[in-house]
Formats: C-alpha cells, structure tokens, sequence
C-alpha cells in the first residue's frame, strides 16, 4: 500500500467501525428501553416479585467457585459491600430501612450477582 | 570396543537430538519471558487463569518445537520397512517412484498442534463466551440501556490502533488483529486473529492479557486528565430492579439484532447470549453451571497453553512484537480516553447526572474496569459507590467489542 | 469525495452482507418457531435441557446460516496473493490450472459444523446413554422381569408409524427414522436419525423431544379409553429388595445378549450398560458421576444447539415436517396403546394382579411416563401408588426402543 | 415403491421389528429371572446386608446436582413421598413398621433412587 | 407366502449379521476374560477406575468388533442410488470407472474408532499426567532429593525386559513398549506403546493396570529376600518442611531440565509439571480442580474403554500376549529388586541413615508401591513410618520412568 | 535380528537407557538441592509461614472427590494417621508438641497431602 491508500483504508475503517457499532449499540438501547417499558407497563409488579426467587439459584451458581472467590483481595470485597449499601443506603432516609435488611434474598441475590460479576476472568 | 562405540553413538544420537543442539538463542530468550509472565501470574496476580497456561506453552515450545508439529507423512522403501519387521507388510498406503515402491507412512502431530486446531478452526473463544455469559448479569445494562453507547464509545481504541497499526506497515489484517487488542476482550481477540491473522496469535495474546491485567495502572492516570474533580464527584442514581422477563428477553434481542445486522460476529455474541439465556431462564442449572465451570476450564487450559505455543521465538523475537504491544498500550489507552470523552458528553447532556468515570469501564476487561471506575471514584468521594452503575458500560464493551470484531472481519476478512 | 464514496460502500457491502438480505422468510418463520420453542423451554418447562438449546441452534442457524457451513478450499492466484501480502510466499498447497499458479487457501468452517461432527459420526448419543445408564436405577426391572414385556410391547408405535410414512412416500430409510420418534428416547431417535436419514434431523428431534413433554397431555386419554375404571384401580403387590450383586450382573448380561444378538444396537445398549455398571459397581465413583454430570451436560449443550441447528428454513419448513409431526403424534399414541393393551393382557393372564396402568409407561419417556402411569391410578383410587411398579416398563423401554432401533438400522440400513 | 412393494414393506418391517423386539426382551426377562433365583439361592440375606450400603453413595450421586430437584414441582414430591410410603406401608399392618422408619439407610437409598429416576431428562 | 418368506429372509438376515455368526471361539475367551477383569475391578478393586472401562471396552469390542471400525467409502452405481432415492441426486464425489458413474458415499466410522484416536495420537496420555500433576505433591521429593536415584535405580526393570523381550523375538519397538511395562505407571505405558508399537496396546495396558494393581502381592518377598531384618527396621529422619516458592520453581525446573536434555519426553513430564504449577501456583484453583477431576474423568472413560477395545480376540489370544504378561512381571520384579539394592547403597553409603524398603517404591505404581514400603516396614517395627519416605522415590519414579520413555522413543522410534 | 545384533542392541539400549536416566536425575537431584539451599538462605522463615495458607485449598481440593476416598481401607487410614504422627511425633519430646496439636492448618495440610497421594490412581 502507497500512503494515499493507507490513508484511504485507515478512514474507511475507522468511520464504518465506529458507525457501525454506534449504530448497532444505539439501536439496542433503544429496543432495551422499548421493551422494558412495555413489560413494567403490562407486569408493574413483576419487577419486585421475581427477584426473591432467583436468589437461591444465583447463590448456588455461586457456590461451586471458592476458590476464585478466595483470591479476591479484602479491599474488593470491602468496595463491594460498600456498593451494596450504597444502592439501598442512599436513599435510606426515606424507604423502609429495617425491612430492606429483612429481605435476605435480595440482598443476597445483588451480592452473588456482584461478585460473579467480579469474578477475574 | 564395538558395543563402547555404539554407546557412544547411542548417547550422542540423544545430545544431537536435545534442545541443546537444535535451540537457539532465540528460545533461550522466550524461556526467559515466559518465566517473567509466570512471575507475574502467580506473584503479581495478573489475570492467571489465562496468564499462567499462555506462559507455560510458551515455555514448552520454545524448550521442545516439536510439540506443535503437524502430522506429516514419511516415506519408506517397502523393502526396508520388512527388513525391519520381520518381513510382515503393513497397512499404509502405497506409492511407486521411479520403479521402487514406498510405503506412506503417517507421523502423528505434536500434542499442542491437536489442541491447537480448536484455535485455528474458530471453537474455543465461542464456548468460553458461552461460559461467560452463563456467568454474566446483564441486569445493570438493562436498568440503564445509555450504557450502551459508552460501550460502543470505548472501541474507539480498536479503530484508531488499527490506523496506527496501517502506518507502522502491517497489512490490513493485521492491522485489524492488532486493533482488536483494545477490545479489551481475550476470547474477541483470539477469535478475531485467528481468522485475520493467525501468525500474530502469540503477540496479540500476550498483549491483551498483560494489558487486561494492568487495566488498574493503565487507565486511572488517563481518566483523571480527561475529567474534573467535580465530574468524578458526581454521586449516580440508584438503578431500578430488573424483572426476570426483561432478563430472559434480552439475549433473545440481542442475538438477533446483532447477528442480522452482522452475521460475522453471530458466533461471538450469539454464544455469549446462549450462555446468558442459560442463566436467566432458570430452567437448565445443570447446563449453565457445567458451561460456566467444567467446560470453560477446560477450554481455559487448552486455549492457554496453545496460544502461548504460537509464541515460539523466530516468530515472537521481531520488531512486530515490540511494535504490538506499543500499539496495544495504544488502543487500551484510546479506548479508555474514548469512553471517558463520551462520559462527559453524557454527564452534559444529562445535566451532571452522569458521572464520567464509568465510560472508561466500557473498554470491557470485565470486571478489572468496573472496579477501576469505582476506586478512582471513590478517591474523591469515599462515600460514592459506582461500581454497579460502570457494570452496565463494562458489560456492553464485550458486546461492543463483539460487534468492532464482526466489523473488522467482515471489512478486512 | 472520494473517502465518503468508499465509506458509502464500505457500509453497503456489509448491509448486503446482512442478513436482512441474504435470509429469505423462511428463515424468519423459524425465528418465530424457535421463540416459542423458547417461551415452551422456559414457561412450560418442555423437557427444557434439551429443548432450550434446540431452539437456541435453530434460532442462530436461521440468523447466520453460516455458522453450520463447511469447510471450503478457495483457489487463489499466487500474484495476487503476494501483491496482497507484500510478496511473501504462503504454505498453502499449489494449483497449476492453465499456466497460472493457484494457492489453495483452506477456508474454516462454522462453529456449529465442528460441534455437528459428534451427531454425524454417532458419538454424541452413546455418550449421553452412558450418563443416562449411570443414572438409572434398573431395580424395579430387575425386581420385575416381566416389566420387560411391556417395554417390547409399546414399541408398537414404532413399526405402525413405520408403515404409516412409508405409504405417505417417504423412503425406506426415512421411514424409519419417523418412526423410531416413536420409541419416546431422543438420543436414541437422533442416532438412528443420524445413520438412516440425516435430513430429517431437525423436524424428527423436535418431535421427538416435544411429544415426550407432552407425554402427560397425549397420554391419559389412551390410557384411560383402553382400561375399565376397575382395571385402573388394581394395587398392585410391593416389589422384592434388590441385592447388589443381581444389580451388577444386570448390565453386563443385557450387554452380551443384545450386543450378540443384534450387534446394531451395542453402541447405544453397551453404553447404557456400562454407565449403570459405573453406578452399581460402587467402586468409580468419580467417573460415575462425570459420567452423568459434566460429559453429560457438556454433549447435551453440543447435541442439543446443533441438532437444532440442522433446521434451517428452507429443510424444515415443507409438507415432509408436517407429516412428519403427525406420525410422531401416531407414534406416541399407538406405543401407548401398545403397552397398556399388553398390560390388559397381563391383567388377565395373571388374575388381576398386573394393573394395565403401567404399560403406558413402557414408551420410555423416562421418568414422564411412569409419573403419568401414577398419577392416572391415583385419579381412581387415591391410595393407589404405581410409580415404582411403572419405573419398570419405562426402563425397559429404553432397552425397548435401542432394540427397535437396532433392527431398524440393521434391516434398512 | 409401488403400492405392493410398499405394503410388502411395511409388514416386514412390522413383523420382523416385534419380533426380534419380543424375542430380545423375553430372552432377558428369563435370564433376568434365572440369575436372580440363582442369586438368592445362595445369597438368601444379601438382598437386605447389601442395600444399607449403597444408600450414601446413592445419597453422594445425588447431591451435585440440586439445581435439578429445584425443578420438581411439589406435587410430584408428594407423590413420590405417598410411593415411598406405599410400597413399605400397604404391608405396615403386618411388618414392623417402626422398625422401617429406623432404617435411614433403606428408606434414603430408595428416596434417593426414586429422586433419580424421577429427574427430568 | 411371499411375505412369510420375506419375514424369514429377513430374520435370517439379522441372525447371519449376529454375534453368533460372525464371532469366533476367541472372542467367547475375550468375554470370558473381560468378565474375569470386571470381576477383579469390582470386587478385588484392582485400580478399578481403569481396570473397569478396559474390561468393559474388551467385552464390547469382542461382542460387537465393527465398535473399532475405522470409517470407509463405499461405491454406488449413481443409477442405483437414484432408484432407491426417487431420482434424487446426492452430494457426493463421484468416480467414473469403465464408462459407469458411481458415488463415492462415506460410511461413518464406530464409536470406539474416534474415541481412540486421542489414544493413537498421544493425546491422552499428556492430559491424564496433567491431572495426575495437579493432584501429587511433590514435597518428599523436594525435601529429600536423593530420591530421584531411587527413582531412577528402579527403571532398571524397563532394560531388563527390554532384553529378554529382544531375545524371546520381539522386534525392537516392541520390546521397548513391553520394557516400559516396567515403568509402572499407566499413562507413560500407553504413550510409549501408542507411538511404538500400537498393535500391542492391548496386553501391555492389561499387564500394566494389572501388575500395578498386583503391586501389595509382587513386591513384598522380593523386598524381604534382598534385605537384611536390621536394614528393614531402619527408622528415618524426619522431612523437612517444604516452602511454597520450592514448591512453585520445582516444576518449571523439572521441566526446563528433562525437555531440554531429553525432548522426547518433554509431552509427558511437561504436562506433569504444568499440573503440578497450577496446583503449587495457588491462584488457578478453578483450572487445577478441572483438571484433576473432570478433564481427568471424562479422558480415563475415553481412555480405558477404547485401550480394552484394541484387546480383540485374534490380537490378543496369541503366544504374544503369554509371553507379555510374564515380561511384564519380570519388569516389575527388576524394577522393584533395582531400587531396593540401590537403596541399600544408600543406606551404606549414608552409614544406615536410609531405610532400603523405600527404594521398591521407586517403580512408581503411585501411591500403592509406597503404601507397601510403609507395611514392610511396619512388620519389622510396627512403630516405623516410612510413608512419607517412600512418598519421594515414588512420585520420582513417575519422572524417571518418563525420562526413560523418552529415552526408549528417541532410540527405537 | 541374529544373535549378535540382539546382544548388541540389549546392550546398547541397557547403558543408554540406565546412563540416561541416572545422569538426568542425578543432575536434578543436585538443582533441587542446590535451589532449594539458597531459597532457604534468602527466607530462612518462608518455610514456616507459607505453609497454612496452602491448607484450605488442599483441603478444598480434596473435598470434591470423597467417593474414592471411601475406597481407602480402614488400614491404611489408620497407617496414614500413623505417619502423620511419627512426622511430629518422634521428636515430640524435644518440640512444643502441644502447639503442633493447635496448628490446625499444618497438619491438615499435611493429612490432605498425603490422602491425595495415597488416592488410587
Ligand atoms: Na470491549
Ligand atoms: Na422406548
Ligand atoms: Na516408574
């Protein structure tokens, strides 16, 4: 390839790519937003109801790896259990503090899904 | 002294065989390297799970090539090959030259050359993204879909690495591997080498993992330059629940959506969301924990030991290398610059709603970015907790990601 | 304006590329199909192991057909391919077709081809029996030989559905393999279907595996048109203990008399066996329970998304599938009638001790259909638990079905 | 095929697949018969020393795989509860039915057994 | 009565295709035999998880030897085939012979034939010694590395066999994979044999598998009658700790060294090694638990049932596998008579200092042959523990029958 | 083969192959010894201390596979506690025997060792 070319192939690349996958990621948000709005609308409950249950299922999933778990360093686990309770803590002032610590499959699902999510992979 | 001279012979045979006659200084180099990223896997903890297979087959190759030899057929005088069985023929295939008949006979292949065809036919990195996604929550991407756009905004690094990649003089497919690199993704990467150029295997992988690996050190001091104090300060709402519908439908979406618009990068995304649907449904536990356990490890080893073996040290030794893995520092960089360039957009557009630091999680490198976001925030505001909210972006580079691969080989390949 | 010209085409060529262009709506009848196959997967729990990722391959085979495509060789002109590469040379094998110089460039094939191999060459159906025999407890056979005969018995719906296809035009081997969606056991349907007639995969494993999830539903009716409600009321006596070593002599006894007798049916029998040998022999754990586990779970994924797979719109969506979910329904149904009208004869022969109930349970379907044999009798008299005296029938007609099969594939094959 | 050749066929096919198919399976249900009476004969109380045995590894086999009893519905747990039962207590008149409830090792082995059996695959 | 004589043709037609047709008298010993070793396996547990699945292997290959079939192209006149598909054309390659066009049509191999070839090309072997790798500690030998001489003194076996094989007419390759019987250790057999002389595979892994299990009774006398009452009560010092950094630079020492100086083993200890990394390394927990327990399973299944279906009756009932078997024991009495006199040696030279019962578990046979140490020694003075001692030629012994392995391969191969 | 050629390649393969062995494991007998001595002069306490952290994943590793160490006889169970003992136990007079019996992790460490190599392979 002479330079004009590589010019040439570099901008071609570089637009079509970055069009592209913008595209594409603009248009999945878009898709996610729609349908999440039509199923809030049709189940408003759902989103409250089927979280429980999925707990006992994200913790077994989680069981079976400790020993990735044990190579995360304390200061992980500490950040993490500050994420926690950040996402119910910040707004603890208003909602119902105490019931919130009574739901242990919620908060315990958030933590599985964390920490899978943390996992080192 | 007959049977002394034989020995001698014998013992000889076996030292002109050895590594010490047929190595060069090359591999003696390349035991060295892969001693340092042994150092670095155990000692230092950077990625190991795939640091410490990778270092361990660049070892073994560079000790013994032969190890990732193709099988080969040799021929022998049908003659010859009686006179040292006893007479007896064998089942080979024949061939006469030049009025005197051979015998084919096959030679098996190195064990990694076995192993290694599931690299080269395109299977390992696919079912290590079903692994993945049986172990990924996408929920925070779906409570907040916007992440997807710093997920697209962070594969900047890909395309501007490329560019550079063009004017250091590497082919177009080459250049497209290189890029790759700053998907911030090892099974992505792989897969996209393997079909654009398979000779740079060894250094992109090295690359991608090392760099993966040192996402802590790389990116803080970038995303500190790009933003204020007062941006990193930014506290972010609390993300809503997420139903199980909305789980369960969002792989479905998803791989249809990408692999219409972008058949190339079907095998990637649609495995990744096969994966995830195992998880979500609920239905098939026994599946989705062998697909993110047994079968990825498996995979793990396998894949490891022979991408390392592609490193031997004719091929690995070059200014290519060198070159790589400045350009992959590069890409890393870039992509993390893009990510938080985007962020601040977001961050105006919303009116300080969002907070910048999380656009650099779009680069992917799951989790390592996430909980580089959320460290250099907290720097600033120990009380601000962003780690759930840069998840969504981090999650969405490995789609983004994905997505740049199928680009790639679709333009290049 | 030139870049824009070619950014332009650039990004034509990959929308042409898409699949918006290159799927007909075939292709997105199949989306739906295998959407509901999904929402029957997950909502319905439809023998979901297998038939999610059925689904799931038929889903991204309809978006990217690609992914099952073959591996080709493309020719390509030695002077091209260097002026491409900066003149270096490739390793690729050379053409001389007309005094030009060709490369023969070897193209890798789709995933799910590589992954397709195991159903082809019959490897992944045997696998599957041995987990499936290292999970099957065969004590209420053998504590009941005569269980046995009901297993034989519902094979019926085999060999009626044999007829059925051939007389709607299909071929002697197609037929079969209709037919055997009949025996109510899918690795032993996608083995014969894989020897016999590879191109009704697809429609005969989703029969397969839809009509033993809907065992339930299809079976009741029959059972209960054919028995008076006295009949369905019969206690039956409580069967002996087993001891361990009548345990151990099972598999090894069932192997030789089927292997020597019909030497077609050993891979699937003789795998069985020796998964239930794992079991019974108490001393292999380990691989006992890999066995049923992890290699289980690991070909279930790999059978299951490329079985699915094989049913792109243009094969699946013609008159042959419908016919072909019409005989399966015949097939379920005619192998229920099978056993419970062997199960009346029984009844009779042994003064009312043998309640014709369980002789449904002998299509296999295992367990399904001995929970329906159950809960049929329960419906009369509430007291009345036939589920262990059902276990029988329906374990034999594993052995049943891999009989059938053997003689299907021995005299059409 | 014309029409006789496919009604030829057809009953060959017919014929001979139940055929062999009956022959195969009475075979073994002699067979079966026979080693068992063998067995018993002179092993006449290995059917009880043998089976207490067997019950923790039956129990081990059963333990990985949680995630797959999960799916059971509480129905079908009901019904294998009233087999377990059924099939030592339709006789409980006679036998000594609290010893039975003292046997964990039987009645494990046999749940687990049913348990397995019973797994949806 | 057309159809009645069809019905006859046809039932005689699967009776002539049955066991009881194409069987002869030496596939009825087989079976005999293989029930002989299940029975072993099960009730004297002699290393059952091998010894189960070769036996079962050998049962099913003798029954049924079309399970080891290798995969074959038939012939079909185009015309022929279209009359038995309605007129249909089919994709395969098709020949022209004398002016008539046939199909090429590939016929698929048996299950057994694409299970075993992970054994004929030496990939099994390497993966077992990876889990073995990962589940053995090293430690005794570290904190004891004179071991290594008993480890290497009890390789004596191997040469020793290897010349009465030579003598009893063997050919060369031969002998050597009958010499490393004597290695006592099951993979190393199977490689060596795969790669020398596969047509023996057969009796030497049931000689190997067999003379291991048979270690407790082999070794004891020949252990007594080489060494004195005083020499037997030896009681030694006791180990030193072993740190975790000599336990991380242990294998990639073994490995650096033996690849280098001895390429040919360089699959074997390699592997080994790298198991034993992932195990000492402490950060892949995930990967060396697969490893040592799935990975290793699923190939041990693979593994076990295809190596006992090379043991056909025509292959193995021969004057050979007499011949052997009684090699094979020779092989393991040398072997175990080498390290006990090398350990009296020691023991002289290191002024009584070293028990000399530990040298005969130096022929590796992990970890039975030290068990048998410790009992040898426990009878002389029941307060002597030699375990641990023992613990240090034993796992040496693994490496030093892999080095000679590579040593047998680069001469003979 | 003749007679001559058999003697020649029995002798050849003989000294060749116990030269071989000997000389590449004496070479490692002497690197083991010789890294093993300046390890231990750099962190003459690494011994001590890095062993218990290595306890729970030897422990760990161990668990997953309890069917094949019900294999093991009650024999060499009680020879393996044996051993164990004697390790400690021979200088038990000198040492603090007491705190070894407090070190949970060591010994632990120590037992799982020896199950795994003592696990029938
Ligand atoms: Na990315
Ligand atoms: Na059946
Ligand atoms: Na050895």
């Amino acid at each position: 390839m002479n330079f004009d070319q590589k010019v040439q192939l570099s901008i071609i690349v570089l637009l079509t790519g970055l069009v592209i996958v913008f595209v594409m990621l603009i248009f999945l948000t878009y898709l996610i937003k729609g349908y999440s709005a039509i199923i809030r609308n049709i189940h408003p409950d759902e989103k409250t109801k089927n979280i429980p249950k999925a707990a006992p299922a994200a913790q077994k999933a989680f069981v079976p790896v400790p020993s990735v778990e044990a190579g995360i360093p304390e200061e992980t686990v500490a950040v993490i259990a500050a994420a926690v309770y950040a996402m119910y803590g910040t707004s603890a002032g208003k909602v119902q503090s105490i019931r919130r610590a009574v739901q242990p499959g919620r908060s315990s699902w958030k933590m599985a899904g964390l920490l899978e999510n943390t996992r080192p992979f | 002294m007959d049977i002394w001279n034989e020995f001698i012979n014998s013992v000889e045979g076996i030292f002109k065989a050895s590594g010490f006659v047929s190595n060069d200084w090359r591999n003696y180099v390349m035991i060295a390297i892969s001693g340092i990223l042994i150092y670095l896997a155990i000692k230092k903890q950077f990625e190991p799970l795939l640091l410490l297979p990778i270092a361990f087959g660049m070892l073994l190759v560079n000790l013994y090539p032969a190890i990732m030899a193709a099988p080969q057929t040799t021929m022998q005088l049908v003659s010859d090959y009686q006179a040292a069985h006893g007479g007896a023929t064998a089942n080979y295939a024949m061939v006469t030259i030049g009025n005197q008949q051979y015998y084919q006979i096959p030679q098996v292949g190195g064990l990694f050359y076995y192993l290694y065809q599931g690299v080269k036919l395109g299977i390992y990195p696919p079912l290590i993204f079903l692994g993945i996604g049986a172990m990924t929550d996408f929920g925070p991407l779906i409570a907040n879909p916007k992440s997807f756009l710093l997920g697209a905004a962070a594969q900047l690094g890909i395309f501007t690495t490329f560019i550079g990649a063009i004017f250091l003089g590497f082919t177009g497919k080459q250049a497209g591997a290189i890029g790759i690199i700053g998907g911030a993704d090892g099974p992505t990467a792989i897969f996209v080498t393997s079909r654009l150029a398979p000779e740079l295997l060894g250094p992109i992988a090295v690359a991608a993992y090392s760099y993966m690996a040192l996402v802590p050190i790389i990116q803080p001091p970038i995303m500190k330059a790009l933003t204020t104090k007062k941006e990193r300060s930014i506290v972010m709402e609390q993300l809503r629940p997420v139903s199980k519908l909305e789980r369960i439908l969002f792989p479905i979406i998803v791989t249809v959506i990408v692999s219409l618009l972008l058949p190339d990068a079907c095998p990637l995304v649609g495995m990744l969301m096969l994966g995830n649907l195992f998880r979500e449904s609920g239905v098939v536990g026994r599946i989705s924990n062998t697909a993110q356990n047994e079968l990825m490890n498996i995979i793990t080893i396998f894949l490891g030991v022979t991408v390392g073996a592609t490193a031997t040290g004719s091929v690995f030794l070059s200014m290519q290398t060198i070159e790589i893995i400045i350009l992959g520092l590069l890409a890393f960089s870039f992509g993390t610059a893009g990510g938080v360039l985007f962020g601040k957009l977001m961050c105006w557009t919303s009116h300080g709603k969002v907070n910048p630091l999380i656009g650099s999680a779009g680069v992917s490198a799951v989790p390592m970015a996430a909980r580089v976001s959320q460290k250099v925030g907290q720097e600033e505001n120990p009380g601000n907790f962003l780690l759930m909210h840069a998840m969504g972006p981090n999650v969405s580079g490995v789609i983004g990601s994905a997505v740049a691969a199928g680009v790639l080989i679709s333009i290049l390949g």
